[in-house]
């Protein structure tokens, strides 16, 4: 990626609790661990570096206390490094002047507070309206955006409540209408969706996917559900004690954790939203041409000890499935080719296509399921004890094959 | 018993001081007395001169507005019993008095506690100039007060400004400082000026220990109509002083009630004011 | 120093309304000196009568003095010398008039109870004891104040007893406590004084004449007040009262329920009842 | 001008009242005496007996103790700046009758103050009495407390407490309303009684609030020597009014300046002792 | 159930925020909705009914702002209801005299705070030894009982520090650990996990279910989280606008939902940790006796065009499998019966075992996995299909069988 398609660069960023925090970071630098450097202070973040592309949804997870939350109100200078340096767009945010960084934060970057961090004497209408009035906007269209944000989050009819008679989420949910309301190219969400109840979430986790699709908004998102930040992340950060301990997909994550700690963080994950059809497929054995023949194809299906096969052309587009006795049928007809015999598969998915989604075709027949592209051709197939050893999580996803049927 | 091995000679060091302040500043001195001179005759004026039913309606009404009908009864009861103790022109003129000191002492102190609220240093340098303010005696300074302002309301005006002034910086700063910081960082995170935040978020917050420390500020100007007096201020405070020479504990008393319905009244709408702000309501509608 | 802030607003007063100068007359009151508020309300009723518009303004001593030389008032009728205010006049002497004695009898007594045992200064600091020790004064400061720890102390040899200085108001207090209660007491006192008429006390002989000879009571005016007033000048300089006329009038002041807080009131009164006072005083200044 | 209709007689009720309280809670009377009295005496002894230097060591000290040895030289300083001016016995005489004001003062205002945070209908009835005891001049009460306790530290102390007493009330009051209502529900929650929850949740946190009306206290307390010196008190306030009396700007000064160094010692050790609280400590601690 | 098992009973419990509850009450008894009884106060709950069991965890479920703080609230009396009544044992807490209510909450119960609700001017350690301050437990035994919920939650080593130093998640498991050391029979749970990461959430999950079992606490819990509520639910209450409108287990919410609302908010539900193996299970059709014979075994397995049965004996207890071959073998030798054909079958599961541990067993062998109960009973069969079918969530769980091959 080129560098003006990065919004978001940390370079080596610390940030250090306490009076010595300069001191702890020496110490941290040449190698001392965190609980040595204790007594300096808190080391809430150490050495971060990572950059966030335009246009991504970009998810810090890690375990409570590991600076996820220092992390974020440092990429808009609310905490200042203790070391290193925070770019936000072409802004070093530690040499960046305060108007200059007031205008970033009105024009730039918004934020959903982990506490919420609402303004209690304000109704939620003007809550939410907070940010449109700091960047000037007219006071009638700055109702309507404000109005239009609320009606996203699902409060549209408590404009004139105040924060202190809102329940927890509700809160919650302001804080978010008010960082949206502000249409800021980059959203920092500090644990933004954890007070909802699933609904509204699942409402909340797909509008921000629109958001990010529609608008190209650079987000920035913590959280401690796994399979939001699988369902969100194009790339997730897992930190542990303070540092950045691996950057990946979901798929890499799960699939190549970098350490013990992280992949035990994953083991929770619901795999059937995270794997998709391209990780659990196999490349097909039973896999007949059209134009080949009933003998070819009887001969493929012997082989294989199968009593059926994928039928494919010779640019592997996918044309459905055979059984032995239907071709044996053809055979005994003296067909050339197998079109006659050829049942199209209705059972067939997507390589992108999550797991959740696999086993209902799986469920309908003994055969394993067509994995197709684009293109119409066929990449692969899930057999049914594909996706049960995938299910199992003692079992590693490239476990030895098992001896079950499969084509 | 406790003789002072070396005598410092401060007294006369302040007297050379107030001598050379007298003389440099005279102009500056004649403007503030001008202004702050015209600005108590005017109110005076239109608190004395219409008949008293009038202001009592007044007040009583600014009663009912700020507040509720029962206030502005209480107002009325408060003032008829002013007038018929015989004390209304005194009354008057220490209202007028009580009010100007009070919102020129605001208008100072306000500023100056948020300053301080935001600064360490200035906090610092000023916590002893308002011990300074506030303890020191008003009859040490009023000699040379009357020395640049001759006798009249003007140097009680200003004894009286200064006197009740701490307690409005001290409260303002108290007020903003408890504010919670992470209030005040949702403004920074949307790019509110430090002026916004200011406005927006921490003075409203503060208001509840703000508006108390305006009562403070209210009530000691109050209690300076004594010394006011001392001065040759018009007002219930030369009452008192009469009262007191002939021991005549009635006098001094009605004078002294006097005061005190004042008092109550400018306290009441205060304290009604603070709590129709904002945050007191989202206080209360929250509960 | 005081003259260029005081000739200034002087001039700035005269300079808009000349005609007034002549007609209108600014009293100053001293808060707390009976003799001297009484004779201001008299002499606001005679010059009301006259035609003059009088303004008063009731201050602390010292603030009048200064106030006095800096031309915020034209006349103070309650100086006394040679003891008493000696330390004003010794500082103001340049910028004041002095229009003369109206009263040469008043004199800084150290007065007792009636019946208590004492008859003489010389007895008292014997007799310490029958009055719990204590001698009760006025302000701290005060001529009086001074001349007794000065001259009476030593002289009589009260070390041992309680000096107290507290204020004239206090001093009258515990003297009316006393009387109620029939204890003895002693009080640094001066006549003339309406406390003679309304508690039964005497004064101490002074043998060794520590508390001075007989004071006078003058009137001063600002520094042109002869030019200003020419007329009024006159008959200031005529003013004279006996000790009835005083008494009669203190009397009536403070201690007739009739006149309970209507000083004017009470002048008027008293100037029907001496009906010849002013055609007297005005024919004596011709004189 | 607003002549009043009918005349209520307040002021001879008034009289009527404080005869009647005079005579019947004199044995009370005269056990408050007894107890201020020697409390004061005590405290004064303590403070005077000693040469002063010790006396400015061990202020000295405490000001190490509770915060810093900056403040400590500065308490030095400050200290023997008094001795130099010669004001030392009466500063200690004024620190006695503060302290001791201070105390009870608050031992009244921060129960009171508990009560009505935590009950509206107390809150309203206190409200006016807090004005009253605040704005009463101190002059129309101190007669009476003449008559009563006589002149003295006494008639003082009492006046400087229920001066001074108010911001304690309120501030109390305010800072305790203030508390987090869910931290008070967490209390709550787990059974604690309301006892409990006041002394380890409501006092502390509202901690700073307290402790800015405590200096309220103070200061206030410390801007009332002038007034105790009127009924006898000792101190710093005589000299102030001999000052004013002698028109000596440089003796007022002194003795004023004397009091500023009191104030802000006593301000710097109550806001050294409120940083040094939980609450604080915890505020210093997550920033 | 009988009374004296009931821990704590709602009879029609209300609560209105606002002047006017009581009239609000009225109408809303009247048949009035809540929206209609808005301009009178908030409705934050409507006639509340139901009991918690002693040792039952009881969770409450439902959208944002539908009441479960409030009602949480009332269960320990924090909030009064504006109508109905609310038991704690034999205490109506509407007219329990005030010290009984403080005895309550000392003694009974304790609560975790949705906003934590910690004492901002005292240490973590301090804060989590405030409950037995308050009953009077001696300082060393505090000081221990306190460490020990702090190291519950993982938060040793930070017992001096002040809540304002802590991130988030650290403050709510002091709030949790607060309420564990408090050791009362009834805990009151209001989003107690919100914000924990996945490990220390799992861990603290793991606490309660032991917590309860071994102590038998009574455990009221809000979550947001389904699979939480789920695993640890005995019983599951739903509520919506202020009222109760579905209460049961886990399962009964998930394949017998109220209404559409109930069946949406559990739609994401991770079901292989909600299903246990009883709720997928069939009768096995393919069971031999132990003592019937090779010959009864081999017709049996012709008959359901089965290769394999599972063996059992009389009392069906489950011996194991045998598969056509083995048989035939023993009926050439003219064994009697099949114990010495027979194979112990190590895939066998208990009823109770959630779907997600099935996976594994049905992946190692064609064969469907038993499912034996704590006698050793064979109760019933997983096939694979029935997993896949499971999975599905298109599939309702009672679909039509397949035609896959089951014994
Ligand atoms: N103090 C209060 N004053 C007025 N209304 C309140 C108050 N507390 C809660 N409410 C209202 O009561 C309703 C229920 O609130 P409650 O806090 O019980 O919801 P909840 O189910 O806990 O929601 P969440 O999951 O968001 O915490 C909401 O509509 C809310 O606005
Ligand atoms: N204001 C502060 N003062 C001192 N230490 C702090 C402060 N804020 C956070 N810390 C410390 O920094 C570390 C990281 O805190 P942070 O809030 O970034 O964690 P987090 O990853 O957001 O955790 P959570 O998921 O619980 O919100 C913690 O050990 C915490 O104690
Ligand atoms: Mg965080
Ligand atoms: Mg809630």
């Amino acid at each position: 990626m080129t560098e003006n398609h990065t919004e978001i660069r940390a370079d080596g960023a610390y940030k250090v609790f306490g009076r010595r925090g300069a001191e702890a970071v020496r110490r941290l630098r040449s190698g001392s661990t965190r609980d040595e450097v204790k007594p300096l202070g808190t080391a809430a973040v150490i050495d971060a570096s990572f950059e966030v592309r335009k246009g991504e949804i970009f998810v810090v997870m890690g375990l409570s206390g590991s600076g996820k939350s220092t992390l974020i109100r440092m990429l808009n200078g609310l905490w200042r490094p203790t070391a290193g340096s925070i770019h936000l767009g072409d802004d070093d945010l530690a040499t960046v002047s305060p108007a200059r960084l007031r205008e970033i934060r009105r024009t730039k970057v918004s934020m959903v507070f982990q506490h919420f961090a609402l303004l209690p004497h304000r109704t939620v209408l003007e809550n939410a309206a907070y940010p449109l009035e700091i960047q000037g906007v007219p006071k009638e269209q700055r109702r309507e955006r404000a109005l239009e944000a609320l009606r996203l989050v699902g409060l549209a009819g408590w404009e004139d409540s105040v924060p202190g008679a809102l329940s927890g989420g509700m809160r919650q949910r302001v804080g978010l209408a008010r960082a949206l309301a502000a249409d800021t190219d980059v959203l920092l969400m500090d644990e933004a969706f954890s007070a909802l109840d699933p609904l509204i979430r699942r409402e909340m986790q797909e509008q921000l996917l629109e958001l990010q699709s529609s608008l190209g908004k650079t987000i920035v998102f913590i959280t401690h559900d796994l399979n939001e930040a699988m369902f969100l992340g194009d790339r997730i950060a897992m930190m542990r004690d303070g540092r950045i301990v691996q950057i990946g997909t979901a798929e890499q994550i799960l699939s190549e954790p970098a350490d013990d700690y992280v992949a035990q963080f994953v083991a929770d994950v619901d795999r059937t939203r995270v794997l998709t059809a391209s990780s659990v497929m196999r490349p097909s054995r039973v896999v007949v041409s059209i134009s080949g023949g009933p003998r070819l194809a009887l001969r493929t299906m012997e082989e294989n000890a199968a009593s059926a096969a994928f039928v494919t052309d010779r640019n592997r587009v996918f044309h459905g499935t055979v059984t032995d006795t239907a071709v044996l049928d053809a055979q005994r007809r003296g067909d050339a080719d197998l079109s006659a015999v050829v049942e199209p598969d209705t059972r067939q998915v997507h390589p992108d296509a999550p797991m959740s989604e696999i086993f209902a075709p799986a469920a309908e027949s003994v055969l394993p399921v067509p994995v197709v592209d684009d293109g119409g051709r066929l990449v692969g197939v899930v057999p049914r004890v594909r996706l049960l050893e995938a299910m199992s999580q003692t079992t590693s996803l490239d476990a030895t094959p098992s001896t079950e049927d499969s084509l | 018993m406790n003789d002072p091995i070396i005598r410092i000679p401060v007294g006369s060091w302040a007297e050379s001081a107030v001598d050379w302040l007298t003389s440099t500043f005279s102009g500056l001195f004649a403007f503030i007395k001008t202004v702050l001179g015209s600005a108590y005759e005017g109110l005076d004026q239109i608190l004395t001169a219409p008949p008293f039913w009038v202001v009592v309606l007044v007040l009583a009404g600014l009663a009912w507005w700020v507040k509720s009908w029962k206030m502005a009864l209480g107002t009325v009861i408060g003032l008829v019993l002013i007038q018929t103790m015989n004390q209304w022109d005194n009354a008057m003129h220490t209202l007028a008095l009580v009010l100007i000191a009070t919102v020129i002492a605001l208008a100072i102190a306000v500023p100056v506690g948020i300053l301080a609220a935001r600064n360490d240093a200035v906090s610092r340098v000023i916590r002893p100039v308002l011990d300074l303010m506030q303890t020191l005696p008003a009859l040490v300074y009023l000699v040379p007060m009357v020395l640049i302002f001759l006798t009249g309301a003007v140097p009680g005006l200003v004894a009286t400004i200064i006197f009740a002034m701490a307690p409005g910086v001290r409260f303002t700063e108290l007020g903003i400082r408890q504010v919670d910081r992470e209030v005040v960082e949702a403004g920074e995170a949307f790019g509110a000026s430090s002026g916004r935040i200011l406005r927006q978020i921490q003075l409203p917050l503060a208001t509840r220990t703000i508006m108390a420390g305006v009562n403070q500020v209210i009530m000691l100007a109050l209690s300076m109509v004594v010394i006011a007096g001392f001065v040759g201020a018009a007002g219930l405070g030369s009452d008192v002083t009469r009262a007191l020479s002939s021991i005549n504990i009635g006098l001094g008393f009605e004078a002294g009630l006097a005061v005190v319905i004042l008092a109550v009244y400018l306290d009441r709408v205060t304290s009604a004011l603070g709590t129709r702000s904002a945050v007191a309501k989202a206080q209360t509608a929250a509960s | 120093s005081t003259d260029d802030a005081g000739s200034g607003s002087t001039s700035d007063g005269s300079g808009s309304a000349s005609s007034e100068d002549e007609t209108t007359v600014r009293i100053g009151i001293p808060s707390g000196w009976d003799e001297g508020i009484a004779v201001s309300h008299l002499w606001k009723a005679v010059l009301e009568d006259e035609g003059y518009t009088v303004e008063t303004q009731t201050a602390d001593i010292g603030i009048l003095f200064t106030g006095l030389a800096g031309g915020d008032f034209d006349l103070m009728f309650d100086g006394w010398l040679p003891l008493t205010h000696a330390s004003y006049w010794e500082r103001y002497s340049e910028d004041l008039t002095d229009l003369g004695v109206w009263y040469d009898d008043a004199k800084l007594t150290i007065a007792v109870n009636e019946d208590s045992p004492a008859q003489s200064l010389e007895d008292l600091a014997a007799m310490a004891d029958e009055y719990d020790n204590r001698l009760v004064g006025i302000e701290p400061g005060a001529g009086l104040t001074e001349t007794t720890i000065d001259a009476v102390i030593p002289e009589y040899g009260l070390e041992g007893m309680d000096y107290i200085t507290s204020s004239t108001p206090a001093m009258l207090a515990e003297l009316s406590a006393k009387a109620d209660s029939g204890e003895n007491i002693a009080v640094t006192l001066w006549r003339p004084h309406w406390a003679y008429d309304a508690f039964p006390v005497r004064d101490l002989e002074d043998p060794a004449g520590t508390l001075g000879e007989a004071e006078e009571i003058h009137t001063f005016g600002a520094a042109d007040v002869m030019e200003r007033f020419p007329e009024l000048s006159t008959w200031v300089e005529a003013f004279e009262l006996s000790d009835e006329q005083l008494f009669e009038l203190e009397n009536m002041m403070f201690n007739d329920d009739a006149y309970a807080d209507d000083l004017d009131g009470a002048a008027a009164a008293w100037l029907d009842a001496n009906p010849d006072f002013v055609t007297d005083l005005k024919e004596a200044a011709q004189a």
